[in-house]
């Protein structure tokens, strides 16, 4: 015999032990508990988060601290440096009025980063949800529907060579006039703009997801589910979709920042919003003339997407183990 | 042969912890054993003992994997240079040893190989890493590796890819190439679990000769003990991380000492078990409260009735996809099934089993055939009324852990059939959710939990209670307990006969395990690549097998009995032919002739 | 000596996509032809006309033109041969007006051609004229860089429908300029070489020179004031502080000139709303509740201070003006009176007529409706600044406005599909920039006669973008079309201006915008022209050693 | 594989006749029109005639299907003349001359056959887009797999960060950032891409590198951000396989087993990926093509749209979608070629 020290515990109960239920003791939680709980320690996803948030407040309650107007011209304050230059050259242009500066116009740079982050935010964050619909919807569809997969695929083919800039030429003619009078100029271009950038980003998500699915519907759960009476749309929600969430979220995380980047190209060409209506990137798009001069107005626009994307891609990360169950139990 | 005096290799107080998030987990807590020259050893013991982490430590190989040698040493005697302590080595010391000096082969045949390399480069890689020799060198002598395992035309199969070759063929390769360079010792984990008898019964017979012809030491890992009579010398056993029993094979099994190895011996199924017995009933287990075993006769009302099924695959191909040919994976099938009672398919793999089970369901659509159950012909129904009738059929599936959904909480997935047909809802679905988790006897605590959070056998019961959560009055169970531990399975095979005394199932039983069939049917059908070969009651099909197929079958099952060794002469598979035919052909029907009353053997051809 | 100071580099930043002025109109296209493509005459840097391939420009004074002003009558230079060694003829200059006169052919420059009867060649170097009406001005054809002579040799295969197959000769014209083609890649580069067949023997100096095309006004100044790898660079429309602080770099030196270039807001006096019927929107029918009245517009007028727009918007390169026609001298209004920012004056004028802010949210109502604009305009960093400013400007006089900008291909496209052109106007106020061809204003006043609106009977096509319609204006017109005489023309013209601009304020000039161009400090010879093609002198470009 | 792949082809042509067919009326749509450079002073009946004159006035249907022959029918003749006459591969044959002045598609803006205009255009964009895209891969490819194997290390972290920041910032802004500091203050490097640079030796060459230095530059970044992800999650997925095991149980060196047996199950799907990025590089890659000057096919593509140049549109981007639906069919044959576990028929 052995000299296990476990030895005496075993011979007491073993024969019952043996063939009991084993499994985690810990009393199970409750799942949202348990995602945050994961999620909590994710280094970089809190870190992401702790940023995402602080930008997320700063551009919805900025306005409340710092309530100088962003359309405001002072142009009498026209290219202040922000505070900060004092440091190292004595003689340049500051003032606390304006503490990130202002602009050719003497447009507050603070009071433009706030308010072009909400509407780059908002742009982005609905673009980026649209497009995640459309392109799951496909790729699922595609994926789960053989006889749909054909026509879908070769759909998606058909949008990816559409040429941008024609389609919104198209879609301003036919729709902004409708679109102002029921929504006003900033809502209607708005709506329009994450049509656009919604329905010419969805593509490379549809793929993703039409693969994993086409994965998915091979394996045995789908067709347990299917044996228990559970409909085809039913299996695609309670199925399909929480199984593809991962590709989903890292598509996310992109079309995140292709869409607020988008947004400053087309405001760029002139579809975009009202020319006096600030997004991040248009603000960037526009100091890159005088990027040399005042570097700050590049710079603070690019740090303010840049941390965004990042904290959103690390947010990614994290909810993406959070979520899942496997990773979760260890 | 056994110059070397002492033993190849010695494990000692080995302890291998894992890094988790928790803090550290021992996988292994304190084993210890030697392996002589020329002696098989078996681990055995249930999922998760610690066997396959033991091994890997041997090789150094559990880094890779985040684990670490927390304690203890690994004493390796080297062929030229002395003994040395595994644990301690350099990992660019292991890299002369592993491959060179100890051979590996691995659990799984399907994912051991690399799946874009040819069987050839995989095979010859380790030689011309440890012996140098040239390409041409290596490849003669992996010729000579594929010879010696019996794979069948080995030149072409050294330009194959991994997926090509069949689950035996594959474990083969695996073999051969930790064959390769003429390893001192060889480290087999569970090198047969994934395969069905008769390649199992081959793959065991080839070990055992090349052991004998080349006095390689083998620690063999398996919780099959049938598989440990068949092999071991000498048998350690493993419990929870710890060695609780060593010694000679056939006083391991003629007189155990530790409860543990009690236990798992009486949880074995045998063959030749049941005979004498008309009835099938659930097995006696160590150390439960079973009141008092009583058979399971069922009824003689048919419930199933499956006249001339024919399921075929096409095979598409030409420009424009047109069938070329189909995969006739049923073949005109008929059966009937009793209320209450039990009938078994058995077959190799690839035989049409689970076809045959899905088309029952119409989970796979059939081309021919009748399909009553219980006066509904289901082979005319509409999607809608297919659903309906999908109420009164269930199905378990195969892989307890793939037909769970991850992402899906227990109580959640046992509840969605009912939520699906709308039959309880509110409370009294929980309610009913909780009964089933009592009736399935797994603790309620656990309808909060995942899929991953339980155990294959626990899993498995999830699985049947999502089957029995609409009351239905077929389950196809498709090999239900196959991907079990022997203790598991030994639980959840008395569970499925207690419903069915209990609630009057019926199932269809779908198994590759003889053993297994043996315990749980009525009667048994035997299929042989998409027919029926024989069919008729247990009885007479286990002890008066008529059909040269199942004698065949019947004599590669393994015995859990060390004195009984099978002999590879014993064996006699012919490979299976390939069930793809060109779209015109049309098989001849199955003629039986009944040579005792419901005992119906086939007559015409089946290709075997 | 021709060809010593070796390869000249030349950036447009909108590059030329084709060699012949007959089949595009682009600025870039005509003046990259003006390279090698020559006119008999050309519009020196004052405005003057002088003679390039004639002998002498024709006047009535030399005889040239007849008296009653329908014929004129051109003499070549003795000796001028092209590119390829052959001779110019009269038979060339013919073969021009024939080539462009072509109803098939689709000539960009037929109006240049209007009212041509016949062209006479009674010898080699003698081509007559003949219009079918006086002409006041007969120096449409074969003036100026819109209407070069084509070899008829090379381009007579290719009147008509033919025109667009010859890329060959539209690619490489055979021409009597400065130099000839050697490779044309269309809207990318253009390498040429001296003409060795070139008159005047000494010229040009540069043996190569490429046109480059491409990227933006930008990155173009930056390419010759910062990093001197081009030599001059055409057209830099930047805001002044930039270009300020790229001059700083030193290696070049931006340059510039007026010309009759205005930027303007133009006010709508029809009713654009949207909830009129499709077709009755921005037409006569419905005059602009709020524009219609004139204080109104002269409120917003004064609203804006052009002195700081002109610092902010062109700097060196703009001067504030109240003129439609800013320039030649002669047909300048000495009108000024807008200059003076007058908020002050403004409120009260609006106030005056009628309204108010009774409701006190800052935007002023009259019956209801609020003081609020829709202003629109092309996309245009500069642009966008102005809307901006005069946004905030017209809010400080109580009017509230919302910006619009539209692609500049949609909006100076013309598409009659489109409800975002210059012409639909379905905007209350825009802003744009246009000017004259040459130095004579008349066909540029006649935009606004009565009835050459924009609607949709004509397909939306029309020069009379305000919509603006007086019968008296109508009438000095007329009578500026049959005066010869230059001062009587200059005093009508003057009458004209002032109608549209300071009297009605139909028209509201903002700057008179001058070309800025730049080239590097050891290109010599640059004389930069606003009447003709910027590249008009070429020939006489050189090198400055060190 | 083959039959798969000839009847993916066939299958293509109606998908590409439908897709240029929604392209085509979609840019009919468009509002716009060639005559926005036209100078406001010219009269708008002049306008109207050189409207005529190029072809603007007939049905929208009767343009697409001339489009379609000359696209289809008279382009396809030339090329084979071509082939024929000057061509070093077929020179020998005899010269079919098939084509005899048959209409081409014209541009509008330059009045030439698009199609040379097009040829014109391929070699910068190969020399720029092309490298940009290759140098990329070449240094996605090699932190991405380091990434995976030091997972969560610190060149794993940074890598993160790095090619994220990359992908956030937008190439107007690069690029000039690009051109101040080298062309402007160091000097280093040519702001403006020369088209006619010829390469005949040593010098010229290095004069050509210099000048596809930030360019390729700006392009990489984007590529390497998107590429090293996909190749991280690959390898990663790979590491945890159970072959890479037997690999090292084999006595492998760690380099054996990353580089050689990990790496090319890993590639599979990365490769599929990146035949997937090749038709943006023949579609150019317009603001980069503009911020240095490289008018290459983006570059074309953005001045005819905003000339409004239909023809011209209209033959790049079918040549896009064309190339998308061809790449899609090779990523897949690719797929089956170099997974061996896939096979079409
Ligand atoms: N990489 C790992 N990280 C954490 N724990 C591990 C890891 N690998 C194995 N373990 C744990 O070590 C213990 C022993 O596992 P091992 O794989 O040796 O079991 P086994 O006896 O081989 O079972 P099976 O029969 O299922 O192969 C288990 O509890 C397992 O959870
Ligand atoms: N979806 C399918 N498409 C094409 N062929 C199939 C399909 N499913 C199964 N087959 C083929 O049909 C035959 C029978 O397969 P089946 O899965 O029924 O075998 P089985 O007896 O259940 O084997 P195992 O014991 O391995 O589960 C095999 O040759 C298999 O390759
Ligand atoms: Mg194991
Ligand atoms: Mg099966
Ligand atoms: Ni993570």
């Amino acid at each position: 015999m052995t000299d296990s020290p476990q030895d005496d515990l075993i011979v007491a109960d073993a024969p019952i032990e043996a063939l009991a239920d084993k499994g985690p003791t810990a009393p199970p939680r409750s799942k949202w508990k348990d995602v945050w709980d994961q999620f909590r320690k994710h280094k970089g996803a809190m870190t992401g988060a702790f940023f995402f948030l602080l930008i997320t407040l700063g551009v919805l309650l900025g306005p409340f601290l710092w309530t100088l107007d962003a359309q405001k011209l002072d142009i009498r304050a026209k290219d202040m440096r922000p505070i900060y230059t004092a440091l190292w050259s004595p003689d340049a242009r500051v003032g606390w009025a304006h503490p990130l500066g202002s602009d050719q116009l003497g447009r507050d740079n603070l009071a433009q980063l706030i308010a072009g982050g909400r509407a780059s935010m908002a742009v982005g964050w609905t673009a980026m949800l649209l497009s995640l619909a459309i392109g799951t919807g496909m790729g699922v569809s595609a994926g789960f529907f053989r006889k749909l997969d054909g026509p879908l695929m070769r759909l998606t083919d058909l949008f990816l060579s559409l040429p941008i800039l024609p389609l919104l030429l198209v879609a301003v003619t036919l729709f902004r006039q409708p679109l102002r009078a029921n929504f006003g100029p900033e809502g209607g271009m708005f709506i329009l703009i994450v049509t656009i950038i919604g329905i010419t980003s969805w593509m490379p998500t549809a793929r993703i997801v039409r693969g994993d699915v086409l994965a998915l519907k091979e394996r045995e759960f789908v067709l347990a589910a299917r044996s228990i009476g559970t409909r085809p749309f039913k299996i695609i929600w309670r199925h399909l979709l929480p199984n593809v969430l991962s590709p989903i979220m890292v598509s996310a995380t992109l079309g995140l920042a292709t869409a607020i980047i988008t947004e400053s190209a087309l405001s760029f060409l002139g579809v975009g919003f009202p020319s006096d209506f600030p997004t991040w990137g248009k603000m960037l798009a526009d100091a890159v003339a005088r990027m040399e001069d005042f570097p700050e107005r590049v710079v603070l626009p690019g740090i303010a997407i840049s941390l965004t994307v990042l904290g959103v891609n690390y947010i990614g990360d994290g909810l993406r183990d959070a979520l899942d169950p496997r990773i979760r139990g260890r | 042969m056994l110059d070397s005096a002492g033993p190849i290799a010695r494990i000692e107080k080995l302890r291998v912890e894992f890094q988790t998030k928790d803090g550290p987990v021992a996988g292994v807590e304190d084993v210890s054993f030697d392996i002589n020259p020329g002696e098989t050893v078996c681990v055995v013991g249930e999922s998760g003992s610690g066997k396959s982490v033991s091994s890997l430590a041997l090789m150094r190989l559990i880094e890779y994997g985040g684990g670490t040698i927390a304690g203890g040493r690994i004493l390796f005697d080297r062929a030229r240079g002395g003994e040395i302590d595994l644990a301690a080595a350099k990992q660019d010391l292991m890299r002369t040893i592993r491959g060179n000096e100890i051979g590996m082969i691995f659990q799984e045949p399907m994912t051991a190989l690399n799946p874009v390399f040819t069987v050839g480069r995989q095979l010859t890689e380790g030689l011309r890493v440890h012996r140098g020799m040239s390409r041409a060198q290596a490849e003669a002598r992996a010729l000579d590796l594929l010879q010696q395992v019996r794979i069948p035309e080995p030149e072409r199969r050294l330009m194959q890819y991994p997926h090509e070759l069949s689950g035996g063929m594959r474990q083969r390769v695996v073999i051969a190439m930790a064959l390769a360079c003429k390893p001192r010792l060889l480290i087999a984990d569970e090198p047969t679990t994934a395969l069905d008898v008769t390649i199992q019964a081959e793959i065991l017979a080839l070990m055992d000769r090349l052991k004998r012809e080349t006095g390689t030491a083998v620690m063999f890992i398996t919780h099959d003990m049938a598989v440990v009579a068949q092999m071991a010398d000498r048998v350690v056993v493993m419990f929870r991380g710890n060695k609780v029993e060593e010694g000679p094979a056939t006083q391991i099994f003629e007189t155990p000492q530790h409860p543990y190895t009690r236990a798992l011996l009486a949880a074995v199924p045998k063959l030749g078990e049941m005979t004498g017995k008309a009835y099938p009933e659930p097995m006696k287990l160590l150390g439960r409260d079973q009141a008092d075993i009583m058979p399971i006769i069922g009824t003689d009302t048919p419930l199933l009735t499956v006249e001339n099924l024919v399921t075929r695959f096409p095979v598409k191909g030409g420009l424009f996809r047109r069938t070329v040919a189909n995969v006739h994976a049923v073949e005109d099938v008929s059966f009937t099934l009793n209320k209450g009672q039990t009938l078994s398919l058995v077959g190799e793999s690839g035989c049409g089993k689970s076809t045959c089970g899905r088309s029952l369901l119409r989970l796979v659509e059939p081309d021919q055939g009748r399909v009553v159950l219980d006066g509904t012909d289901l082979m005319g129904l509409g999607p809608n009324r297919l659903r309906d009738a999908r109420r009164e059929m269930q199905m378990i599936f195969q892989d307890p852990f793939a037909s769970l959904n991850p992402q899906m909480g227990l109580a959640d997935q046992v509840a969605e059939p009912m939520r699906n047909f709308g039959t309880h809802s509110g409370s009294e679905l929980m309610d009913r959710v909780a009964m089933l988790f009592d009736r399935v006897e797994l603790p309620r605590s656990f309808m909060r939990r995942f899929p991953h959070e339980l155990s294959g056998g626990q899993r498995q019961r999830i699985a049947i209670a999502r089957a029995l959560a609409l009351s239905p009055k077929l389950i196809v169970a498709d090999e239900a307990v196959s991907a079990l531990d022997v203790s598991v399975q030994a639980q959840v095979l008395n569970l499925m006969m207690e419903l069915q005394a209990e609630m009057g199932l019926s199932y269809l039983f779908i198994s590759h395990d003889m053993a297994v069939v043996e315990r749980v049917s009525h009667n048994v059908g035997v299929m042989y690549l998409g027919r029926i070969v024989e069919l008729g009651p247990r009885a007479a099909v286990f002890e008066n097998p008529q059909h040269a197929y199942t004698r065949a079958l019947l004599k590669a099952v393994p015995v859990a009995d060390p004195r009984q060794r099978k002999s590879e002469k014993d064996l006699n598979f012919k490979p299976i032919p390939s069930p793809i035919h060109p779209v015109g052909y049309t098989p001849a029907p199955n003629v039986y002739d009944e040579v005792a009353p419901g005992h119906f053997v086939l007559t015409s051809e089946s290709g075997y | 000596e021709r060809g010593e100071d070796g390869h000249v580099n030349i950036i447009y930043w909108q590059a030329p996509s084709i060699m012949t002025p007959y089949l595009s109109s682009g600025t870039k296209d005509i003046e990259a032809s003006s390279l090698v493509l020559e006119p008999l005459g050309r519009y020196d840097e004052t405005g003057a006309l002088v003679p390039f391939l004639a002998a002498e420009i024709p006047t009535v004074e030399n005889g040239g033109v007849s008296e009653d002003l329908k014929t004129i009558t051109w003499t070549l230079k003795e000796g001028l041969k092209w590119s390829d060694g052959t001779p110019v003829t009269s038979a060339d200059v013919k073969f021009t007006a024939d080539y462009c006169m072509d109803p098939e052919g689709g000539c960009a420059q037929l109006a240049k051609f209007d009212h041509v009867s016949e062209i006479e060649t009674p010898d080699d170097l003698t081509a007559i004229v003949h219009f079918d009406k006086p002409m006041p001005n007969p120096y449409g054809p074969f003036m100026g860089n819109q209407s070069p002579i084509l070899q008829k040799a090379q381009f007579e295969s290719c009147t008509g429908p033919a025109a667009s197959t010859c890329t060959d000769a539209n690619f490489n014209p055979i021409g009597t300029g400065p130099f000839v083609v050697d490779e044309f890649k269309p809207n990318d580069v253009i390498s040429l070489s001296a003409n060795p067949h070139y008159r005047d023997p000494a010229k040009p100096a540069f043996a190569t020179a490429t046109l480059k095309g491409g990227g933006d006004a930008e990155s173009a100044a930056r390419a010759v004031l910062q990093t001197g790898e081009m030599d001059y660079a055409w057209n830099l429309q930047l805001a002044p502080d930039v270009l300020a602080s790229m001059a700083e770099a030193g290696a070049g030196v931006p340059v510039s000139a007026f010309g009759t270039l205005v930027e303007r807001l133009e006010m709508n006096l029809t009713d654009p709303s949207p909830d009129l019927p499709e077709g009755e929107r921005s037409t006569v029918a419905h005059p602009h509740p709020i524009l219609s009245d004139f204080k109104v517009r002269k409120a917003l007028s004064m609203a804006i201070d052009r002195e700081l727009l002109t610092e902010i918007g062109y700097g060196q390169a703009g001067r504030p003006t109240c003129n439609l026609v800013p320039a030649p001298e002669l047909y300048a209004s000495p009108n000024t009176e807008c200059i003076e920012q007058d908020l002050e004056g403004a409120r009260a004028l609006l106030e005056e007529a009628g309204w108010t802010d009774t409701d006190g949210d800052g935007v002023r109502e009259k019956d209801g409706t609020d003081l609020s604009l829709l202003f629109q305009s092309s996309t245009n960093a500069v642009r966008q600044d102005f809307q901006a400013l005069i946004k905030d400007w017209w809010s400080q006089i109580g009017v509230e406005t919302e910006l619009r900008n539209v692609d500049s291909s949609v909006f100076f496209g013309g598409d009659a599909g489109s409800p975002d052109t210059f012409q639909r106007f379905y905007a209350d106020v825009e802003m744009y920039a246009n000017n004259f061809d040459g130095t004579d204003p008349q066909s540029y006043l006649q935009m606004y006669r009565c009835g050459n609106e924009p609607k949709p009977s004509s397909q939306w096509q029309g020069e009379n973008i305000n919509r603006y319609c007086d019968p008296e204006y109508d009438a000095l017109l007329d009578e500026l079309a049959t005066t010869g005489e230059l001062s009587k023309r200059g005093e009508i013209a003057r009458k004209l201006n002032e109608m549209v601009t300071k009297d009605s304020m139909t028209i509201v000039p903002l700057v008179d915008r001058g070309r800025v161009s730049a080239h590097s400090n050891s290109l010599g010879g640059v004389i930069l022209n606003t009447w003709d093609s910027e590249l008009w002198n070429a020939a006489d470009w050189y090198r400055i050693d060190g | 594989m083959l039959t798969f792949a000839v009847r993916r082809l066939v299958l293509s042509i109606p998908t590409l006749l439908f897709i240029s067919f929604v392209i085509f009326m979609l840019l009919q749509l468009a509002p716009g029109d060639p005559m926005s450079q036209v100078p406001l002073t010219v009269p708008p009946e002049v306008k109207e005639k050189m409207r005529q004159a190029l072809g603007m006035g007939e049905p929208a249907l009767v343009q697409y299907w001339k489009w379609l022959v000359q696209v289809f029918w008279t382009e396809p003749k030339i090329f084979i003349d071509w082939l024929t006459r000057d061509s070093t591969l077929l020179g020998w044959l005899p010269d079919t001359a098939l084509y005899h002045d048959e209409l081409r598609v014209i541009s509008w803006q330059t009045r030439s056959p698009v199609m040379d205009i097009v040829l014109q255009r391929i070699p910068q964009t190969l020399w720029v887009v092309g490298l940009s895209y290759i140098v990329g891969i070449l240094i996605a490819l090699p932190i991405g797999v380091y990434s995976a194997y030091r997972q969560y290390s610190v060149f794993d972290q940074a890598g993160t960060f790095i090619t994220m920041v990359g992908f956030s910032i937008p190439p107007f802004f690069t690029g000039p950032l690009l051109i101040v500091l080298f062309s402007v203050y160091l000097g280093w490097f040519p702001s403006i891409y020369d088209t006619t640079h010829v390469v005949n030796d040593w010098d010229s060459f290095t004069v050509q590198l210099r000048q596809m230095v930030m360019p390729v530059m700006v392009l990489a970044l984007q590529t390497t951000a998107q590429l090293s992800r996909y190749m991280r999650a690959s390898m990663l997925d790979n590491l945890g396989q159970d072959y890479v095991r037997t690999a090292r149980a084999k006595g492998l060196s760690e380099a054996m087993v990353v580089m050689v047996h990990v790496l090319r199950n890993s590639m599979i799907p990365v490769v599929t990926v990146i035949a997937l990025g090749v038709p943006a590089i023949f579609g150019g890659a317009i603001i980069t093509e503009n911020v240095f000057k490289v008018n290459g096919i983006g570059q074309l593509l953005l001045t005819a749209l905003f000339a409004n140049d239909l023809p011209m549109v209209m033959t790049l981007t079918f040549i896009f979608a064309f190339l998308i639906v061809l790449f899609n069919l090779i990523a897949d044959v690719l797929y089956g070629l170099l997974d061996p576990r896939i096979r079409y028929d």
